[in-house]
């Protein structure tokens, strides 16, 4: 069936908003995380003021606040999506070596990224599409994946054409081996053990429903 | 032993036709435009470019692109939305491109400062960016060898300088520069504002002056007026 | 996420006995005295200790040394004029050594905390202090391997903190602290100051919060009054 | 013959201040320098205010000035011999891994050690006397041997009992490999080349002499 239809089937499936909600509940007081660029970044938009969360971008800053809009936008001082942003009370700058230095090093405990394809094992693939032609950039993509304490994946569960994105073995280009340990999908949260995927929750889709969907070994 | 020089076309002047060249910046935040600009007009070609973009728009690194002076560029993010000159050149198999994961190139860049000969990183590890690379498994995790990036000449922006040539940047605009000040025979930086010995902090110095050849005073346009700080 | 200890002796009292500490300082300056006077205190034993030095005079590292609580230290210069407690425990055959140059300790702590393997280092090679180790020659220099150092705990002293537990330091005192934090699973830093969320210029932080597990408070004592500035 | 005998017998001998001021006036202007424990400290008594040289301290600072005394001393503020010193117009701190980096990575231009022996390749010995019993510190000394553009020494020629310390082959435990460009003693200045030891000058000696009292081939 297309995407269309597989999304008129599933009344209750999570919007993207609803989604970076829900992310964002999971994410524990006094936590540092970083959001990927795109959907992941609508996530900052759910964490109240005392959450005590605190945003690292890799291009150099912790402590990053909202969005920069008229006034408060200085172009010395933009997101790793080259958006500008602001700067909170206790922020602090760093130069790119020490920033990923940061991130790589394991001290950031979630790091929230989008993704083409992540396998039952956690492996990631969310930089390149492999198309023949197309101008490969990786940015930060293969140092996020690897360096937090827990990497979270925000996608929807299927392709435009139906296909799931929870697959036994990525077939896109990889970002990171068994990097992953959730992915938050429009129709369920799924937990990356070390013996498989558990199904965490669904939405607006029954347990089997999902299992028919996912070629992947489901556990409840 | 640093120079204070008049202009941004003197600052560059020596540069030679196949010079590798680091430029500062991540995106147009940190991009020594009036540098790169200088060495667009020195005509100066057949470079190596290492900047984490492949440039915005029409200027700057853009610019020295879409005058094909760039002969490969090691980058981590070509692609962008406003990239066409890279996008053009890269399709008409006109520029190399050796692409790096980010934190990996600012490791390579650093190792190269350091003099440490090479480094085990577990970025890109099983990834197509590690094909043909050693790899080791240390304490059950694996890695990729990786080997330092090293230049002739440095081109980077800071926001104030003194004259020893300490520098300190502003806000996220700091990024790649204090690295890539560290890895180049010469270190050429633009600051908006250049001050006397004892102006800027010791303790806040980000770029000590060991590591800067050239000072060129390029002051700041019509932007905004930045904050108090450093 | 960041607490404020009421006290040393409450800030370290769960360090076990067995433990990996790194310790800051470069002798007295930037030596948490206070941290360790309290480690003393809590009886703990079996440490090994990563300091660049082995104890100066009668007190902090010195008198956890002459307590009999190291097991082993870890270290680039242990034998000075004031070090008879750990010289006693060394030639006693009391305390293992394992020496290290100090730019490769420090940058053997770096890479803990920078998650890399390991790396290659000039320093240190054809001496008997690389004996055992695997070299390589990488573009005509010679190179040996170094592994990371990494720790359960890390004592530093840094000069004002802010309650993100972002800290900077004052002159030489900086030395080993800003790379201990990063590389110990719990950073403990004693500070002569505290101030709010603000109080700290963003530009100016030498250790962001995120690498600080507890702060605790140790006003300055009749010791001069610092200068103007962080 | 003893040392003393030996001190005796080259009236011209500079002393310890004449060499420091010797080593000092072939800094070139704007030179960046570290000055190793002991008696390359000497040399920073020489180095004239307008000499343009900016001294590095591997305890993480740039520009040093002299030492500090009465109400000068701070106890934050100490050089690698951990005397307490001043600090310059212009100077900078930073970390201990960064300072290395900078010394390690060749942006110094000279660093002035005390050796116990050099060899004719420029091999240097001077951590370590390698006495049974003896508690080994190496402190900066191998990182600053290898690090700098340049590595001279400053020694007296001469053990006290008369032995040449510019040796065929180091029989110290080693510091470093072939680091050593220039050795400056009290009788004379040797330049070590790859092609061998070259005498600069003596001092009330002659280069016969000299040759007699050092056991590798010198050329003038």
């Amino acid at each position: 069936m297309s995407q269309n239809a597989a999304d008129r089937s599933f009344e209750g499936r999570l919007d993207r908003n609803a989604l970076a909600a829900l992310v964002a509940s999971d994410i524990p007081h006094g936590a540092y995380v970083n959001l990927g660029i795109g959907q992941p970044t609508l996530v900052s938009n759910y964490l109240a003021p005392g959450s005590g969360v605190t945003l690292h971008t890799e291009n150099g800053m912790l402590g990053m606040g909202p969005e920069a809009h008229g006034d408060e936008v200085d172009l010395d001082l933009i997101n790793a999506g080259k958006i500008p942003v602001t700067e909170l009370p206790g922020a602090s700058y760093f130069h790119h070596a020490d920033s990923f230095a940061m991130m790589r090093g394991g001290h950031l405990d979630i790091c929230v990224l989008g993704a083409y394809q992540v396998s039952a094992t956690g492996d990631l693939a969310n930089w390149h599409t492999g198309t023949p032609g197309a101008i490969p950039a990786v940015g930060g993509a293969m140092d996020l994946a690897i360096g937090a304490r827990d990497t979270f994946v925000m996608m929807n569960l299927l392709t435009r054409d139906g296909q799931s994105k929870l697959v036994p073995e990525c077939t896109y280009p990889l970002t990171g081996l068994g990097c992953v340990s959730r992915v938050y999908t429009d129709l369920a949260v799924f937990l990356i053990e070390p013996d498989g995927a558990v199904v965490r929750e669904s939405f607006g889709i029954g347990f089997e429903q999902l299992q028919e969907l996912v070629p992947v070994l489901l556990r409840q | 032993m640093l120079t204070i020089s008049d202009n941004a076309m003197e600052a560059v002047a020596d540069i030679p036709d196949g010079a590798t060249v680091l430029i500062g910046g991540f995106g147009p935040a940190g991009q020594p435009v009036e540098l790169i600009e200088a060495l667009v007009q020195s005509g100066t070609s057949g470079l190596t470019v290492v900047n984490n973009n492949a440039g915005n728009g029409e200027v700057g690194l853009a610019a020295l692109i879409g005058a094909g002076r760039v002969r490969k560029i090691i980058c981590s993010f070509p692609r962008q939305h406003d990239s066409h000159h890279f996008d053009a050149k890269y399709r008409a198999g006109q520029i190399e491109l050796e692409l790096v994961p980010q934190g990996n190139l600012a490791e390579r860049i650093r190792t190269a400062g350091a003099g440490i000969g090479a480094f085990f990183t577990p970025t890109g590890y099983g990834t197509p960016l590690a094909e043909g690379k050693e790899v080791r498994e240390i304490d059950g995790r694996h890695y990729v060898l990786e080997y330092p990036i090293r230049a002739d000449y440095a081109l980077i922006k800071a926001y104030r300088g003194d004259e020893a040539g300490n520098l300190v940047y502003r806000k996220t605009a700091r990024n790649f520069g204090p690295v890539m000040a560290t890895a180049a025979r010469t270190t050429i930086a633009q600051v908006h504002e250049l001050v006397p010995l004892g102006g800027i902090d010791p303790e806040v110095v980000v770029t000590p002056g060991v590591y800067v050849s050239r000072l060129v005073l390029v002051p700041r346009e019509a932007a905004p007026e930045p904050e108090e700080g450093q």
